[in-house]
Order: C-alpha cells, then sequence, then structure tokens
C-alpha cells in the first residue's frame, strides 16, 4: 500500500473539502480536519507498524513530475523519517484537537490548518530534493498566515513580520545549497536516492562543498533557529495560534535538521569536515545561552520556546558529532522533542484560553485547580528537563556519548551542564512558579482540559514514554540509514572509529 | 513576395484589426462602442489561436526579407506572449473605458499598433527592423501614458516617458550606427560572425553599449530604472499593465536574441558588467519598494526588482537560463494582469493608489482578495506558485554556470536578499487585505464577466505554471534554442 | 585635406555630447525637445559617414528610418506639450514633479 | 529466577502506574495496591536469598556499535542486602504511612509515588551497568522532588522540592562526564565488563572519572558541599522523610560507591572520597546540636552518619559502609518513624522545645524511639555500635587524623540524641498539644516495634570482636556525651547554649551559612550570568542585530528612494551618469 501518499494527501484533500463547506458549519470543519488527521495518524500507525528496519525505501510513490529537471513526485520511507512522519501524524492530529480555541473564521483557519498538516507530513515523506523543500513552503505560508490572522498578543505584527522574513530567509539559503547539490553532482535528478549514488561514485568537487555545507547549515540552521539566528522563535510561538505552534515547533521547525542529515552531511561531507566543528560550537550556545535565557523568562509560552531552541543545541550536537551514535541520537531527540513541544504548546495555549495571560508570577497552584492539565503539565516540564522514561532523555543521553566520542569533550562538558542544570533550574521554577504554591488570583475560574484536548495530550505523553521506555522501536530503523550516512561521510570512519575503540579498551 | 508576407500574417492581422477599430468606432454608438474592446480582445484570440496553425508554424526557422525578419520559436513564444498581454489589456481596457472619458477606440486601437510593434520586435533579425519597431512601440506608449490628457499624473507621466523614451532612442541609434560602422551590417547575421574579431574595437563596445543601454531602459534595468516609477503610476492602469508586461518582454526578447545569440562572445567578457547591473536592479527595486504606500508605484519598483531576477537569466548565458526569463515572463504576465486589474477595480472610486483601499478586500470581494494575494504570493516567490518556479530556474540556471564562483554567489546572495526584503512588502499586501481595520470602502465590488475570466485564467495560469511545470518547460526550452545559445 | 571617418565621428560625437547637455541643462520642454533631434541627428551624420566608409547603402536607407521615426516622435511629442501647456499655463519642466519617491 | 528478578522490579511500577491511571479513586485500593506491591518485592527478595547465587538478567534498551546500554539487573551479595533494605524498611514505611497519611485528601496520590520512589531505588539497586543506574539515579530524584514537595501548596515544602532537585541535579552532572569518561577509556558502561576490562594489567581509570562519579554520590548521599537540599527536604511527609532521606535514596550515594568500587580503588578520589566523608560527618554533627526541629535534627543526623559511611569508601572499605548503611537504615527509619508518630500526636508540632513529657504519654513510641537512639549512639549490644566500630576502626588503621574526626563525632551524635531524646520526652509537658499527646494507633506502632527489632539484632551478622583502643574510645565518648548532655538539659525550659557560647552556636543555628553563601552565588553569578545572556539576547541580537539589519534595510531604502526627484533633468542626469559609468566599467 502507499501509506505515505496516502497520509499527505488527506489532509490536502481536506483542506479542499473545508473549502466546499460553509464557513457556519462549524462542526462539520472541525469533523473534517480531525478526521482527516485521525485518519492519516492511523495510516502512519500502520505504515509504522509495517515498516521492515533494513528494509532499504519503502512505501514507495514515484511519480515523474518535470522530465527535463529530473523532477519527481517521490514519496518514501526509510528507518529515518518513518519515525518522523508518525511523530508529525501524532502531532497534527493532536494540533487538530487543540484548534477548537479558533472560532473567528474558522473556514479559513482549518484550511491552512489542513494545508498545514499536508505540508509537514509531504516534506518529510519527500525524497526528491525539490518536494522536500516545496512541501515545507507550502506548510510555512499557512504558519505566516495563521499568525498574522489569529495570533495574539501586542507583538503579533512584528512577530508574524519577523518569523516571516527569518523562515523565508533560511529557507532561499539553503534552496541555493540544494540547487549546488543538484549542479554540482551532475546527476540530472533531484531525487535523493539518485544523488546519493552520484556521489558515492563521483563526490562533488571539494571547493564546491565548501560552499554548498555552509549554506544549507546557515539555511537550516536558520529554520532550527540555530544561534545567533533564533529570537524568531520564542518571538513567534509567543504569538502563534496553539495549533500552529504545535504543528511548527513540533514538527515542521525539524524539517532543517533533517535536511542537515539528509542532504547536506551525505552530499558535502567534506564541506562537513569544516563546518560542523563550528556548528558544535553554535549548538552550545544553543544550549547554554538560549537556557540562561530561558530562565530569565516570565512568561510560559516566552520559557517553552527558548526552552525549545536550547533543546535545538542537542540535536545540533548530535549531528555534529558526525557518528552513527550521535545522528541517531539527533533523529531520536527531533522526534521526542516533536511530541514534547506540542504538548507543552497545547497546555499553554489550553492555559492562555483561561485568563488571556501567561504570565508565571500570577499564576500558581494549578496542579490543585486543573489536576488532568497540571499533570500534563509538570510531566512535559519534567520531560523538559531530561528525565528518563521519556524519549528525551534516551536522546540526549546518546548524543553526550556521541560528543564525547567524537572528541568534543571541553563541549560535551559545558553541554551537560547547561541540560541537566540549568535546563532543570528554569523547568523547576517554571513548576514552583505555575503548578506549585498558592493559587495566582487570576485563575480562580479556570476550568481543566476537555475530554478532546485531553485525548490530544494523552496521546503526545503516551507517545512519549513508549518512546521513552524502547527507543530501540525507533533507533534500530535510524541506525541502519544513518549507517550508510556515516559512511559515506567518514569512509575510512570503520578503521578510525574501530581503532578509537581499540585504544580506549587498551 | 507573397511567399514572405505569410511570415507577417500575424502581424498583418493585427494592424487591420487597429484599423478596424479605429474605422468602426465612427459607426458605432455610443453604448456598443464600449464592448468594441471585447470586440477586439475576441479577435485577437482568434489570431492567438491562428498562431498555432500548422501552416503558421510550418515557417519555424524561416527567415524573410532578405533575413531581417526572423521567425524561430524564439519569436513564436514572444508573439504568442504579446498576443495574451494585448488580449488581458483589452478586456482591461473596458474596464477603465470610463476613466479615459474620450477616445476609447483610439485607446485600443493604438494598444493594437503597440503590439504589432511588439510582434514585430520579437522576429527582429537586423537593427534596422530592430529599431522601427521599436520605436512603434515606444512612440505608442508615448500616447497611450498622456491618454487622460484631463488628469495631470497622466500627462506628467507622458512628458517624462516622452522625453526620457527619446533619450534613450537617441542612445540606441547611436549604438546602432557605431556597431554599423565597425561590423559593417546592420544584419546579426554578419554581426555574428564578424563580433569574435571585434572585441577590441572600442568604437564596436562602445556601439553595443549604447545598444544595452537603450534596451536597459526598455526593461527599466539600473541605472536606466528612474522613469519607471513615475510613468507607471501616472499612466492610466491598462497601459501600465501593458507597459510592464509587454514593453519589459519586448526589451526582453531583444536582449536575449542580441546577447544570448548575437554576440555570445561580447557576453561572456561583460558577464562581470550584467551582474553588477542585475543585482544593483534587484536590490533598488526592492530596497525602493519597502516604505512605497502607493500600489501601482509598489508594483513599479518590483518591477525593477523583478526585471533584475530576470536578467540573471542572461548571466547564466546558457539555454537554461534562457528558458527560465521566458517562463519567469509567463508567470509574471499573469500576475501583473490580475494585480493590476485588482488595483484598478478597487481603487476605482479613489483618488489614488494608496493600499489602505485594500483594507477590508477579502468581505468586499473574496475572489479578488484571494486572487490578488496569490499574485503577491506568486511574486514573492513562494511554492507552489509561477513565480517561485520561475525564480527557481533562474538561480538554477546561474548556479549551473558556476557554483563556487565568488561573483556568482555574490549575485545569489543579492537575490536572495532582495527576495526576502521583497517578502516583506508584498506580505504588507496581504496583511493589508486580510487583516487590516478601518476600510474606507466597504461596498461589494461589482466586476464585469469578461474580467473575471481573465482574473480566473490568471488564477489558473499562477498555480498550472507553479504546480505543473512539465510541459510549460518543455515550451520555453524549445522556444529557448536559438543560434549560439547552446553554449 | 581628405576628412577621414574620425572627423565625421567627432562632428557626431560632439552633437550628440551637446543635445545630451541639452536635455540635462535647459529647462523649456520644447528646447529639450530640439536637443534631442541634436542627438538623433548625430546618429544619422554618424550613419552616413559610416555608410560612405564602408561602402554599402544599409546606413543611408536607416537614416531614412530614423529621420521617419523622428517626424512621428515629434509629432506625438509637440501634441503632448501642447496639451500640458493649455493644462498648466508653463513648459518648465521643473513644474512637473507631481509625482516622485 | 530471573521472573522474580523482574517482578521485584516491575510490581512497584506496575502499582504507581495502576494508581496513577485510576486517577486516584479509591484510597483503600491504591493503598492496598501500593502496600502490596512493595511487600511482594520483599518476599520475591526473600526468596532471591534463599535461593542463594548470583543472577544476571538484562534486556538491550539501545544498541550501537561501541555502545550497548541494557536494562539489566545484577543480583549479587551488595545488591541483595540492599534491596532487603529497601523493600523491607520500604513495606514498614508504606504500612506506617497508611496511618500517618489517613487524612491527607491526595492519599491515593501519595502512594503512587511512593510505590515510583520504591521502583526507581530498587533500579538503582539491581543495575547492572552505569546507564542504567544513572537512569534510576534521576528518576530516584524526580520522585524525591515530587514525594518532598507533596503538599505543593506549601511554599516551603515546593521550593525545598525545587531545591532538592537542583542540588542532586549538580551532582548527577558530575556522574553523567564520570560515566562518559569511564566509558571512554575503557570502552563499555556494563559493570561486568568495566571490570573485566580492568582486571587486566591495565591500573584504575583516572582519579577525576572516579571523583566525578562520586560527585553523584555527592548529591544523592548529600555530602559536604551539596548538603544542603536534605535539611530543608524534611518538609515532605515524615515517612517519606524516613523512607527516602533517611534509610534508602540518600544511602544510594554510598551504595552506588561500594557497587563501583573496583573502579575508583587506588585513585586519588580515594582520599577526597574520605576527606569529604569527613568533614560532612563532622560538620552535619556540629549544626545537629544546634537545631531545634525533631525531624531536622534527625536530617543532620543523617547526614552525619552518611559521612561515616562514605569516609570508610574512601578509607577502601565498603564493608563497613554497608554495614553501616544497612544498620543505620533501620535505626534511622525506626527514629524518624518515632517522629513521625510523636508529630502526629502532637498535631505537627515538630519544635521539641514545645514537646516533653511524653514517655509516660505514648510509652510504645518512648520506648522504641529510646532504642533508635541507643542504636544510633553506638552503645553496646545495639546495632549501630558493631557497625561504627567497623567504621571507627577502618579510619584507625589508615588515617588518624580521620579517626579523631571520627570519634570526635561518636561524641557529638551521643551529645545531640541525648539532648533530643531528654527534651523531647522526658520531663514535663511544655505545651497544650504536648500535654493532650495520646499514643499513635497500631497501624503506626507496630511498624516501629517490628523495625526496633532490626535496630537491636542488625549489627549481629556482621559482627566483630572490637578493637580495643576503638572499644575504649568510642565507649569514653559515649558515657561523656551522654553525662553533659544529661547536666545541660535535664529540666531545661529553654536551650542553654546559646547564651554561653554566643557565636558558635550561632554558627550552628545559622549551619554555617552555606544556603547563605549558595544563595549568594546563585544570585551573583547564575542570575547575572542569565541577565546578561538575556540582556544581550534582547539587544544585541533581537535589537542590533535583526532590528538594525531591518532598520538599516528599511532606510537605505528610504534613501535610494530619493533619487526619484521627481525632476525630469534630474532623471535625463541619472541616466547620463549611469551611461558613463557602464562605460567606465565595461571599457576600463
Amino acid at each position: 500500500m502507499d501509506w505515505l501518499l496516502i497520509i499527505v494527501l488527506l489532509p490536502l484533500l481536506a483542506a479542499a473539502a473545508v473549502g466546499f463547506v460553509p464557513g457556519s458549519q462549524l462542526r462539520t470543519i472541525r469533523g473534517i480536519t480531525l478526521g482527516a488527521s485521525g485518519l492519516a495518524l492511523l495510516g502512519a500507525l500502520i505504515a509504522f507498524c509495517s515498516f521492515k528496519v533494513g528494509g532499504g525505501l519503502q512505501f514507495e510513490t514515484k511519480w515523474t513530475w518535470v522530465e527535463s529537471l529530473g523532477l519527481h513526485f517521490h514519496l518514501a520511507a526509510d528507518g529515518i523519517n518513518i519515525g518522523i512522519i508518525l511523530m508529525g501524524a501524532i502531532v497534527a492530529f493532536a494540533a487538530a484537537c487543540c484548534a477548537d480555541d479558533i472560532t473567528h473564521r474558522m473556514k479559513e483557519f482549518h484550511i491552512l490548518l489542513n494545508l498545514m498538516i499536508g505540508g509537514i507530513l509531504g516534506a518529510f515523506a519527500s525524497m526528491d530534493l525539490f518536494f522536500f523543500y516545496f512541501f515545507h513552503e507550502l506548510a510555512l505560508v499557512p504558519t505566516f498566515i495563521m499568525i498574522g490572522v489569529w495570533g495574539r498578543g501586542a507583538n503579533r505584527n512584528y512577530a508574524t513580520y519577523k518569523i516571516t522574513l527569518y523562515l523565508s530567509l533560511g529557507a532561499l539559503l539553503a534552496l541555493i545549497g540544494l540547487i549546488g547539490v543538484y549542479v554540482q553532482t551532475g546527476a540530472e535528478s533531484f531525487s535523493i536516492p539518485d544523488l546519493i549514488a552520484k556521489v558515492r561514485e563521483t563526490p562533488i568537487d571539494e571547493a564546491a562543498q565548501q560552499w554548498i555545507f555552509p549554506l544549507l547549515m546557515f539555511g537550516f540552521g536558520i529554520l532550527v533557529s540555530l544561534w545567533p539566528f533564533h529570537t524568531w522563535a520564542p518571538l513567534g510561538y509567543g504569538a502563534a495560534p496553539t495549533a500552529t505552534a504545535m504543528l511548527h515547533a513540533g514538527v515542521l521547525k525539524k524539517f532543517g535538521l533533517y535536511g542537515l542529515i539528509r542532504v547536506a552531511i551525505p552530499m558535502a561531507p567534506a564541506g562537513a569536515q569544516n563546518w560542523l566543528g563550528v556548528l558544535a560550537w553554535l549548538a552550545l550556545a544553543n544550549l547554554l545561552y538560549c537556557g540562561l535565557v530561558a530562565v530569565r523568562q516570565k512568561d510560559l509560552n516566552q520559557l517553552i520556546g527558548n526552552s525549545s531552541v536550547a533543546h535545538m543545541g542537542f540535536i545540533f550536537l548530535g549531528i555534529a558529532s558526525l557518528n552513527v551514535i550521535g545522528l541517531t541520537g539527533a533523529v531520536l531527540v527531533m522526534i521526542a522533542h516533536g511530541l514534547l513541544a506540542a504538548l507543552a504548546f497545547g497546555l499553554s495555549g489550553h492555559l492562555y484560553r483561561q485568563t488571556g495571560s501567561l504570565d508565571m508570577s500570577r499564576m500558581g497552584g494549578l496542579l490543585r485547580q486543573m489536576p488532568l492539565a497540571g499533570t500534563a503539565l509538570l510531566m512535559a516540564l519534567l520531560a523538559g528537563c531530561g528525565l528518563p522514561g521519556f524519549a528525551n532523555f534516551a536522546g540526549e543521553v546518546t548524543i553526550f556519548f556521541a560528543a564525547w566520542l567524537a572528541g568534543l569533550k571541553t563541549i560535551t562538558v559545558i553541554a551537560a551542564w547547561s541540560a541537566l542544570v540549568i535546563g532543570g533550574l528554569y523547568m523547576m521554577r517554571a513548576i514552583r512558579n505555575i503548578l506549585h504554591g498558592p493559587r495566582g488570583d487570576d485563575w480562580a475560574k479556570a476550568s481543566d482540559v476537555n475530554p478532546l484536548i485531553a485525548t490530544a495530550l494523552g496521546l503526545l505523553l503516551a507517545a512519549l514514554m513508549v518512546f521513552g521506555f524502547a527507543p530501540g522501536l525507533l533507533t534500530k530503523g535510524i541506525e541502519s540509514e544513518v549507517t550508510k550516512i556515516v559512511r559515506l561521510a567518514k569512509p575510512a570512519a570503520d578503521a578510525s572509529e574501530a581503532q578509537a575503540t581499540e585504544v580506549a579498551v587498551r | 513576395m507573397g511567399g514572405q508576407l505569410q511570415f507577417i500574417q500575424l502581424e498583418v492581422m493585427v494592424v487591420a484589426l487597429g484599423l478596424f477599430v479605429l474605422l468602426a468606432d465612427l459607426f458605432l454608438s455610443e453604448s456598443t462602442r464600449r464592448s468594441l474592446g471585447y470586440i477586439a480582445a475576441g479577435a485577437l484570440g482568434l489570431v492567438f489561436l491562428l498562431s498555432f496553425r500548422g501552416g503558421y508554424t510550418d515557417l519555424a526557422d524561416g527567415e524573410a526579407f532578405g533575413g531581417i525578419y526572423r521567425l524561430d520559436g524564439l519569436a513564436l513564444f514572444f508573439k504568442r506572449f504579446f498576443l495574451l498581454t494585448a488580449i488581458f489589456v483589452l478586456v482591461f481596457s473596458v474596464d477603465f473605458a470610463s476613466r479615459l472619458r474620450s477616445g476609447v477606440s483610439e485607446y485600443l486601437a493604438f494598444i493594437l499598433f503597440a503590439l504589432s510593434g511588439m510582434m514585430f520586435v520579437s522576429s527582429a533579425n537586423d537593427f534596422s527592423l530592430l529599431f522601427v519597431s521599436i520605436e512603434l512601440i515606444t512612440v505608442t506608449f508615448y500616447i497611450l501614458v498622456s491618454f487622460q490628457r484631463h488628469r495631470m499624473h497622466s500627462l506628467e507621466a507622458g512628458v517624462k516617458y516622452l522625453i526620457l523614451g527619446a533619450v534613450s532612442s537617441a542612445f540606441l541609434v547611436y549604438g546602432i550606427a557605431l556597431v554599423f560602422g565597425e561590423a559593417g551590417s546592420l544584419k546579426f547575421d554578419v554581426i555574428r560572425d564578424a563580433h569574435a574579431g571585434l572585441l577590441g574595437s572600442n568604437v564596436f563596445l562602445f556601439g553595443m553599449l549604447f545598444v544595452f543601454a537603450g534596451l536597459a531602459f526598455k526593461i527599466a534595468a539600473f541605472p536606466f530604472q528612474v522613469w519607471a516609477p513615475d510613468v507607471y503610476q501616472g499612466a492610466p492602469t491598462p497601459t501600465t499593465t501593458f507597459l510592464a508586461v509587454g514593453s519589459k518582454a519586448a526589451g526582453f526578447v531583444l536582449l536575449i536574441r542580441l546577447f544570448g545569440s548575437v554576440v555570445p562572445e561580447l557576453t561572456e567578457q561583460w558577464t562581470g558588467m550584467l551582474m553588477v547591473v542585475a543585482a544593483l536592479t534587484i536590490l533598488y527595486g526592492n530596497l525602493c519598494a519597502l516604505p512605497q504606500r502607493n500600489l501601482k508605484r509598489l508594483l513599479a519598483y518590483s518591477g525593477i526588482a523583478n526585471a533584475g531576477y530576470l536578467l540573471m537569466g542572461i548571466v547564466a548565458q546558457s539555454g537554461d537560463g534562457t528558458a527560465a526569463i521566458l517562463y519567469y515572463l509567463a508567470g509574471y504576465l499573469f500576475t501583473l494582469v490580475a494585480a493590476f486589474m485588482i488595483i484598478n477595480l478597487v481603487t476605482r472610486d479613489g483618488e489614488d493608489e494608496d493600499i489602505s483601499y485594500l483594507a477590508g478586500l477579502n468581505k468586499r470581494s473574496p475572489f479578488l482578495a484571494f486572487t490578488l494575494a496569490l499574485a503577491a504570493v506568486s511574486l514573492a516567490g513562494i511554492p507552489p506558485l509561477a513565480g517561485f518556479f520561475g525564480k527557481f530556474l533562474l538561480v538554477k540556471s546561474v548556479a549551473a554556470k558556476a557554483f563556487g564562483d565568488a561573483g556568482y554567489f555574490a549575485l545569489l546572495a543579492v537575490a536572495v536578499f532582495g527576495v526576502v526584503v521583497s517578502i516583506y512588502y508584498y506580505f504588507g499586501i496581504i496583511r493589508a487585505i486580510y487583516w487590516s481595520k478601518n476600510a474606507p470602502v466597504e461596498t461589494p465590488v461589482t466586476i464585469a464577466w469578461p474580467t473575471r475570466i481573465v482574473l480566473g485564467l490568471c488564477v489558473a495560469a499562477i498555480l498550472y505554471l507553479g504546480l505543473l511545470p512539465n510541459k510549460p518547460i518543455n515550451w520555453a526550452n524549445a522556444a529557448a534554442k536559438i543560434e549560439a545559445v547552446a553554449r | 585635406m581628405e576628412p577621414l571617418l574620425n572627423h565625421y565621428l567627432l562632428v557626431s560625437g560632439a552633437l550628440f555630447a551637446i543635445g545630451l547637455l541639452g536635455v540635462i541643462v535647459r529647462r523649456n520642454l520644447l528646447i529639450i525637445y530640439m536637443s534631442l533631434e541634436l542627438m538623433l541627428n548625430a546618429a544619422n551624420v554618424a550613419l552616413v559617414a559610416m555608410s560612405r566608409f564602408n561602402g554599402n547603402l544599409d546606413g543611408q536607407v536607416m537614416v531614412f528610418f530614423i529621420i521617419t521615426v523622428a517626424a512621428a516622435e515629434v509629432s506625438v511629442g509637440l501634441a503632448l506639450i501642447v496639451a500640458l501647456y493649455r493644462k498648466r499655463q508653463t513648459a518648465d519642466v521643473e513644474d512637473l514633479a507631481t509625482m516622485k519617491l | 529466577m530471573n521472573i522474580a528478578a523482574w517482578l521485584i522490579l516491575l510490581l512497584p511500577l506496575f502499582s504507581a502506574v495502576v494508581i496513577g491511571l485510576g486517577a486516584f479513586r479509591s484510597r483503600k485500593v491504591s493503598a492496598a495496591i501500593s502496600v502490596g506491591a512493595v511487600v511482594g518485592s520483599f518476599l520475591l527478595t526473600l526468596l532471591l536469598i534463599r535461593a542463594g547465587g548470583e543472577l544476571r538478567t538484562s534486556v538491550t534498551w539501545l544498541e550501537f556499535e561501541g555502545l550497548q546500554i541494557d536494562i539489566g539487573l545484577q543480583i549479587d551479595t551488595l545488591s541483595k542486602l540492599m534491596l532487603c533494605v529497601v523493600t523491607g524498611i520500604g513495606g514498614l514505611i508504606h504500612i506506617f504511612s497508611l496511618g500517618y497519611m489517613k487524612e491527607d485528601m491526595d492519599f491515593s496520590r501519595y502512594f503512587a509515588f511512593l510505590s515510583l520512589f520504591v521502583f526507581s531505588m530498587i533500579g538503582i539497586v539491581l543495575a547492572d551497568n552505569f546507564v542504567m543506574m544513572f537512569i534510576f539515579w534521576e528518576l530516584v530524584g524526580i520522585s524525591s522532588y515530587l514525594l518532598i514537595g507533596f503538599w505543593f501548596d506549601k511554599s516551603s515544602a515546593a521550593d525545598a522540592a525545587k531545591k532538592a532537585f537542583l542540588t542532586n541535579r549538580v551532582g548527577d552532572f558530575g556522574f553523567l562526564i564520570g560515566i562518559l569518561m569511564v566509558w571512554a577509556a575503557l570502552g563499555s558502561v556494563g559493570f561486568a565488563d568495566l571490570s573485566n576490562a580492568l582486571s587486566g594489567e591495565t591500573a584504575a581509570v583516572t582519579g577525576l572519572a572516579g571523583f566525578l562519579i562520586f560527585c553523584g554520590a555527592m548529591g544523592k548521599s548529600a555530602q559536604f558541599p551539596l548538603h544542603v537540599w536534605l535539611p530543608d527536604a524534611m518538609e515532605g511527609p515524615t515517612p517519606v522523610s524516613a523512607l527516602i532521606h533517611a534509610a534508602t535514596m540518600v544511602a544510594a550515594g554510598v551504595y552506588m560507591l561500594c557497587r563501583v568500587f573496583f573502579l575508583i580503588d587506588g585513585t586519588w578520589a580515594m582520599e577526597a572520597i574520605a576527606w569529604i566523608g569527613g568533614l560532612t560527618s563532622l560538620m552535619a554533627a556540629l549544626m545537629a546540636v544546634q537545631q531545634d526541629d525533631i525531624k531536622r535534627i534527625l536530617a543532620y543526623s543523617t547526614l552525619s552518619q552518611l559521612g561515616y559511611m562514605v569516609m570508610a569508601v574512601g578509607l577502601g572499605s565498603p564493608d563497613a559502609a554497608m554495614f553501616h548503611l544497612s544498620t543505620h537504615a533501620s535505626f534511622k527509619a525506626l527514629l524518624f518513624l518515632g517522629a513521625g508518630s510523636v508529630i502526629v500526636a502532637l498535631h505537627h508540632e515538630q519544635d521539641i522545645w514545645k514537646m516533653g513529657g511524653l514517655r509516660d504519654r505514648m510509652p510504645r513510641t518512648y520506648w522504641t524511639f529510646f532504642i533508635g537512639t541507643m542504636a544510633l549512639c553506638g552503645v553496646p549490644l545495639f546495632s549501630g555500635f558493631f557497625s561504627k566500630e567497623a567504621i571507627i576502626d577502618v579510619a584507625l588503621q589508615s588515617n588518624l587524623l580521620l579517626f579523631l574526626v571520627a570519634v570526635f563525632v561518636a561524641l557529638l551524635t551521643t551529645f545531640y540524641m541525648t539532648r533530643l531524646f531528654i527534651v523531647a520526652f522526658m520531663g514535663e509537658p511544655r505545651s497544650a498539644q504536648a500535654k493532650r499527646a495520646k499514643e499513635s494507633p497500631a497501624l503506626m506502632t507496630v511498624p516501629l516495634l517490628v523495625l526496633a527489632v532490626p535496630s537491636v539484632l542488625a549489627g549481629y551478622y556482621n559482627a566483630h570482636a572490637p578493637n580495643p583502643l576503638v572499644l575504649c574510645a568510642s565507649l569514653v565518648m559515649l558515657v561523656f556525651g551522654m553525662l553533659v548532655a544529661n547536666t545541660v538539659y535535664s529540666g531545661a525550659k529553654a536551650d542553654p547554649l546559646p547564651a554561653r557560647f554566643v557565636w558558635l552556636a550561632k554558627a550552628m543555628r545559622g549551619r554555617f551559612w552555606f544556603d547563605e553563601m549558595y544563595q549568594w552565588l546563585i544570585d551573583r553569578v547564575q542570575e547575572n550570568l542569565a541577565k546578561l545572556a538575556e540582556a544581550i539576547d534582547r539587544r544585541v541580537i533581537a535589537g542590533l542585530m535583526v532590528r538594525g539589519t531591518h532598520g538599516t534595510t528599511e532606510l537605505a531604502g528610504r534613501v535610494l528612494r530619493l533619487t526619484q526627484t521627481g525632476n525630469l533633468k534630474a532623471y535625463a542626469f541619472w541616466f547620463a551618469i549611469g551611461m558613463a559609468a557602464l562605460l567606465v566599467f565595461t571599457l576600463s
């Protein structure tokens, strides 16, 4: 079965379907969105369960789109993206559940929401560079509009402009890099498998790699809020409607990281050798600096936003390690963080609806006031500071091992400090201010989550814990693919790493 | 001679149509005169269809009138392009007729005459034909621009275009004279063979640079762009559309033919200059558009920027680059027609074209709001629309030319910067449509059905060029296969 | 002394430069227009001379085209200037700056 | 047997999950599940001990080339002993809690957390590799956080929980780096593999790695300088203090050191560990002398005893440490539960100066508390005597200075425990609550009685004939301490010490101002760094760089636009200039 095609098409068809429903039929509109994302989730689950580890590309759909340029509509899953697609589908469903806070111009919102979901799933399912980029933009544009029209707060306009310009800049830089890959390989195809096959025979000219890699690194990096291009993220998420923030922070943002792993490293390994050192330091800046900034935040969304930026540091660090452990850990954290960010923004969205403010100094005792939401938030914040049992921990600890193995020792030490202590500090402060202590005065009438949102949050939590208890479900597939990438990037890796282990044992 | 005339059958039909319109004006009553534009548009549609007729396309790659007229893929592409533009502009003119006050039929006729000039330009294979047809366009445009004689803006724009256009013509002519002096002929075929040996001759270079300046004026490239904002703003909106699309495309067909096919060695030598011009054009257009609130002026600046992007295709000096220009222009045609038409409809009762008139448009007419937003998004180069794919092809062609060269990277960097800046102001348009308050006008917009059809066609084309580019790219590639470009 | 091509070119170049200068410095539209004619005629001089020295007539044919086109241009241009004068009672370009920035 | 081992681990988890998902509905069911789970684990532990022998079983959690992380169980003498302590004492404390928490509205939540804690603690005990130990290490940290902050509506409890967690995190940071270093050096994280790797000619890992690993223990076992959280942790319910902060969690650090003793043995880390242990025991004992809160006195006493154990490990005798750990677990749990019984009877009054005369009103509590005190002071034939002797003996063998410290701490221990005992239980009641106090119900006193048994007898399983010198020294200290305390406090209405030793008493009461110092450090360094980062973020990156770029761009647009003067002559002029520029550009 072409599960991926179904998964990607369902939300897009739902967008079209919503377009034909009169705007007054709110229930029908929500039903369509929920149904489509629910079915997509079901499809993703089936695909995930029937996925064969090490079986190469699966669930392929490949249609030629532009013959003369070698563009194909090519969807396929391997060990790396199957997990991300599942995560995306879960978050999409959860976002659809949490989208009921939008009542004004609801029809348009749901069209955009469905487009965004379709774009997100398509971006991660695409094996063709052009569609990879195309679907990302398809998801990005609704994001801008949703923040602009349905956003919140006084900073909305500025936030909309900032996020639009930043992300466009990042996407364009990456696009130039991708075009560079296409032009330089001479494969006359945008298909990633074709390109990889080609560079395996004849790598891209090293001088060109020195251009391609930084273009991709900074282009994709901007999309993922790499320091110092990160300030759009807390601002944008603070202004975004709940569902948008969940989808963007959770899934869409991972696109850049996915691109780094999927394209930048295998295509420009020589460039990577030169630039990954820089990336490692920038990753550290993400972790340490944004962690420190997060400590100072008074607004819950700003805190989640900054901590989410800080968490990106782990993933960058894993990528910068450029070994099997690190890349696997990076993908694992991508998935874990996706679920977590969606959870956190879903909850903050619920809180925002109660009083229209997320000022933490005015909260307090919400664990008593709203036990379900409070417990979920407690778990989310704990997962955010790396508690075992949640998937984040598995990924983060793996990345520490990888970074140490890669010889990034100073960075690992500071990163561990940032993660364990500073991360703990701001999360604990948040728990203390929001959930613990006497109840804030404004919150007397706040109500707990409704069953629909509770389902969404429960689903996210469950996924986090399933992957936390059994990360092997994901890592086996990831590892088998990542190994190929590492081998491509470091042809001598097998020998040298074995040697390293040998030395270590001696 | 009769055999040669069939090469120019389309042009003859267009001129005849123009004369017919002028004559018909005498016999028609005031009320039916309004629909004359639709009749002319319908007739042009027929001509457009005739251009696909086997008997005509069989003439492809042929030459006539001693080789001064060439009918190849490129010419054919542009003839159809201009025909389509003119059809849209004619329909548009009917919408605009009430604001012209007098001489509607003449206005239509002049559009047709300008169109014939453009169609000749696309086949020009000799400097004399080039000059005459380009002047045919320019002179008619002097009239078209200043057609609203009761409006000071229109007259002022006309005078500015007149003087500066004449200056550029003078440069063009002087350049032609110098080139003729060195190459000994006005024929492109002769110059093509001779130019490699003339690269050291300053007179030749001088001449070609003057010719380039004349054409750069047409496309509003830096440093010959200053006229565009004033003229675009002052001219009647259909004229502006025709100027922005048709006249610019006429400049590009000549640039492609001259610099792509006739003097490729010179283009190679001038790559640096072309890159600088392209980069500065992009920068100037986009930066000046930033604080702009008059929509027509905004689109004028954006038009300057787009000329810069299109010049990247010339810089690429390859079939791919040419194809990219064609693709981009095709997308540009539909986007700009839609944008200008809607701006006209929205500001119909207003003093000027201030962006604040867009407020509440999505309530006044969701269709117009959506179409204009789509046009803005396409101009901003965001997938999956025509503008994105065109920019994608342009960037790809430049990257393919020399990836890894710092100069080319600088050009690409400027292009990226320009696109980001442009997203800012295009986004401003979308913002004004969808979420700005205090709408000055709140009555629904009435749209005539032919206008509706044209807008619908534009939307369809913008989406088609963005979503299903397979066939259009093949057409563009086929049209781009002209002599000497296949380097 | 037999006149050489360069002499003709010098004359035409000077004419062109004078014309351009006129366009830039003069304020009256009519005079600017005359300067433009000067620039076109500079090209004519060059073409005729080139034609003579190249030994073919293409250039002279071109001159006819130019003269014709210039006539058309003048008729349109003068009409325009007249219309403007009627509206504003002035032919000074300095007054033509309602659209800017 | 494998199944039994897994069940020991998983029963409490099952309980926690079931109670958690049951969403705290039925109090009775929740309590029954929780108690059943821990008792079940205890019985299974006994089964394993009866079966004897060692057992190893594991499943893979994460696997890479060069890094395999298992969830594996290692059952040997060490872990069996610790399992006994955790599940046995844990079980009694569960039962005690039934009575203690009876009135609480969050009864079920309490038992869910308790089960979660037991699960995590068993995980640490059974872990057969570093990463698994780290995982459960963190889980113990979080369950302790949840339990300390159980009454989270109270700001002090919430703050204490936060403090405990963060202080532990600092230790965990060292632990993690230590694990990474060991892994990098030896290529594995499994204890068995590491031990094999070390068995050859290779020496131990570096002292730094050893010390970093010890940092983890420093946090969990509240060793100087990370000891500050433990006294505050007394904000939690008293059974929690007994379970976590006396018997099990704080002992985890010592247990871990014993588990990885083979790694650190012979490095300079050993010395550091010994000194830190000694210093902690001394400092904590001094602080205990001037506390008035019954639970705090016990908390400092715990610190001090933990210092003993850590010192023993540092001096190369994990056996003595484990010995003291097991005896200490029972009598300290007993003391805490006794204190809990008193606190409940006095309606949550914890100040010993508001007690007094409880001997007659709460006889069972009194007698069991007496046994606990005796054991802690190291009165001969009580369990504490043997284990403490063992440690002092080790100190005597290897480090005279630490021996003196240990002996002095023994004196202080006797002193403050006698003070506590006399002030709280003897004399006349000094408050209305104390007068009305009644003996606690059987649900609470039975665990006390049960715990009293090992408090007396636990020492015999490992009893050795004491070294005469050590015996003399400690007996002298014991008698001296009791006498002094008796003279000072017998019949006293308020503490006379502050009047006599003003500064010393102040320092002791002020806990040597560690909290203030840390607070200062946090304010000065951490907060200022954060402020700096935020300022940079706001001013430099979001301000100067982002808004600056935006502003410059916009300004450039506005300036460039000025060329568009609207003046035709200027346009012609630009045209000419442009032409000239192009000429210069192309022809030069």
